[in-house]
């Protein structure tokens, strides 16, 4: 099974050069220390900047400069500041090519549930609904499973949706894998040490086996 | 030039009504109109309905209109942070209706700029889309959004002239360029207010046709909501 | 008869403290020239200026400075530049209050026509209809007759339209006239040494008169 | 950060083909891309659709694409002062689509901005609402109008970096910034290229997110079409 730095080091294999990338809050922020230096590539947060860099030093903390999620942060060079409107035209238009964010629930269609428990608090969707119904190319992180053990990783979603037939690839603990565009998971990669059995148990919806299954790499 | 100066936040607000419609700017904490809402807090109002992305936390920003029960109804995108929201809400003193964010963006913008309505794909098959049109353009769905404007939009900016052009700083700017132009009277405070002419033309966030009353605030708090340093 | 300077000067006086207004090409630029000092207005153009200033010198000539009617021009203090979008968003928005512009045809419920004439060479709307189905007031400068003596005051447009029921005022060499929401021209004031019947002879449209029609006064 | 960076005008429009749709910058002859104009000259290409808020004049901008017969359609708001653009259109030769000029910078806007439709008052009533849906909002008459997106966008900017961030100079910003948003591959010629880092990131009109090439032109003629001075 994969520590959360581990899903953040698979997940950053799927950075490309050139790529403008939003990082949701959670695996996905760790996503940023482990893209190799040698890419070139830009994050994104939608409340106003292109071009994040690391959290600041003491001496450099600005509260006018702060990251979806309110943490204090820098900028790296070239970087860029606009408004809201700006931002999500950006989201929205497709010039952020790859979103990775975080799931309560995915469904083998691609669907995708992540904002909201009926009956506990609701906090709000954020730009999660913008995010999932826009970007080209949208990986998900998580947990296989519940911490009572139930798959996350579902024929239908049973939580309230956030957006419908988005999610191309998710990363969790136990295993790489692809949503088919005609419905399942393709199990691409297992973690180290996991069965294909115990993913096949643990993936309520349709978990699709082509040939032999590689353990995934570091 | 057309002067829009007003002495203070006290004077800025003296005329908005019990039951107005409002947006502020701001995300989370930053680039809020800490000044308007103290002075608002000193007036006798209630039953407010605001436009913010956020609602502040339990003691700063929206939070203290909270409160002071001062608020109907708050459409926003995201509400966590807050305890006294929680409470309110949940006793049904308190409506909110929440929208994803790129679209209160976009509606806000849109209601600034004269568009009564426009489609975007964000919420389709979602609870948001309820009630909504959707319409398929070139292969995929989207629902139709309609705009929101203000009677009166409080916005904060970095600089300002007297004719209520404005100039942002850092991540602050966010929603407030929107609201300013969506506002059909727009109360902008400033950190640094500046005469007509000053300010770089080219170099303007919010041109000050979209504001009606400009002032210096002061006593920024700029209150951090999560501090983080490099380890 | 005014003459064009004159129907300018008339229509200055329209002109209210605090006004953005955006003036067309032709008499509605002179207009600029007989707003009283102690105004405070800014004129607005449509390619990107708020705060219109005077023709340039030969020294302050900026090839990177026109305005819609492609004339090099100066700012004043308190200018602001910016794209056609934000633009015509303060347009659209209802956040410009006046639009002076001229008209080949005025018909007595307001529609406009100021664009085309069919067989001719067809240069264009550029902003006018965005212009005209936007701002809460729109006076039009115009001759109130053809060269060939027809009446452009209509009964309805012959010209293809510009707009629809959204001219407030018109100010001819002949006289003022406000456009009832019910229909008509309603005739406010007399150009000097007109008289009612000429302007009556001369208006196709209803001509709706209450009382005495005074002489304009300058 | 990404480098945007490409050698000249040639290399940058090396790809475009005939009958490729593309969008220009500019309102008259301020703010069009002079440079990438000549270099798409020196190629054999034809059948081109131009979104352009006008068309040039006849020796200067896109004229010079129409002399040489390489244009069969224009996209624009206003093209007089153009004589050979009058004989093509009046022979048939060129197709044209004339838009209001607010509607034309607002679908090249919902182009960039993933909105594919939305709401304007304007030509409500007229020719141009001719087969648009038209709707009521709010007691007011609207015509719907599609989003505009380009294959290829062509841009003038003041300045510039490396990374594809751009700044504008008085009014020759126009329709640059939202054509910049609406290219698959948008093209940026400036008059100063800078590396990342040296423009202050307040200060950028367009976010090189929106760019794919740039490079420092030369040469700028900047034609006046309007010479006019203080008497």
């Amino acid at each position: 099974m994969l520590t959360k730095q581990q899903i953040a080091l698979r997940i950053a294999k799927e950075v490309k050069n050139g790529q403008y990338i939003n990082l949701g809050i959670g695996i996905p922020t760790l996503v940023a220390n482990y893209i190799p230096d040698d890419l070139e590539i830009v994050l994104q947060s939608e409340n106003g900047l292109l071009g994040i860099g690391p959290f600041p030093t003491e001496e450099q903390i600005d509260p006018d400069l702060i990251n979806a999620g309110k943490q204090t942060i820098t900028m790296v060079k070239g970087s860029v500041l606009f408004n809201s409107a700006e931002s999500f035209a950006m989201i929205r238009g497709g010039h952020v090519h790859l979103t990775i964010l975080g799931a309560m629930e995915v469904s083998e269609n691609g669907d995708i549930a992540n904002w909201k428990i009926p009956g506990k608090m609701v906090k709000g969707m954020g730009g999660a609904m913008d995010l999932v119904a826009s970007a080209e190319n949208i990986i998900v992180a998580m947990q296989h499973c519940s911490k009572s053990g139930e798959s996350k990783l579902l024929k239908s979603c049973s939580l309230p949706i956030t957006g419908i037939r988005c999610v191309k690839k998710i990363v969790t603990d136990l295993a790489v894998l692809e949503v088919d565009p005609e419905g399942g998971f393709i199990l691409k990669e297992r973690a180290p040490g996991v069965s294909v059995e115990e993913i096949k148990s643990k993936t309520e919806g349709k978990l699709i086996l082509n040939g032999e299954i590689p353990e995934m790499e570091f | 030039m057309i002067n829009k100066t007003v002495k203070d936040a006290n004077e800025a607000v003296r005329d908005i009504p019990s039951g107005a419609f409002l947006m502020m700017g701001g995300f989370g904490l930053s680039g809020i109109p800490e000044n308007c809402i103290a002075a608002l807090l000193q007036r006798d109002i209630r039953d407010l309905t605001i436009v913010s992305n956020n609602a502040g936390v339990d003691d700063f920003g929206i939070g203290l209109l909270l409160q002071k029960r001062m608020v109907k109804k708050m459409i926003s995108s995201y509400v966590g942070e807050n305890a006294e929201f929680e409470r309110q809400l949940l006793s049904g003193e308190l409506e909110v209706d929440l929208i994803p964010q790129g679209t209160l963006a976009e509606r806000v913008r849109a209601g600034g700029a004269g568009i009564p309505a426009f489609f975007t794909p964000a919420g389709v098959g979602t609870e948001v889309a309820e009630g909504k049109e959707i319409r398929e353009f070139d292969g995929k769905l989207y629902l139709m959004e309609r705009w929101l404007r203000s009677e009166f939009s409080l916005i904060k900016a970095w600089k300002g002239d007297t004719a209520g052009n404005l100039i942002f700083k850092g991540t602050a700017r966010n929603f407030n360029p929107m609201m300013a132009a969506a506002g059909k009277i727009t109360i902008a405070e400033v950190e640094e207010l500046v005469p007509a002419g000053e300010l770089d033309p080219n170099q303007i966030h919010t041109p000050g046709i979209y504001v009606q009353r400009i002032f210096e605030g002061k006593n920024y708090e700029k209150r951090i909501e999560q501090r983080t340093v490099r380890s």
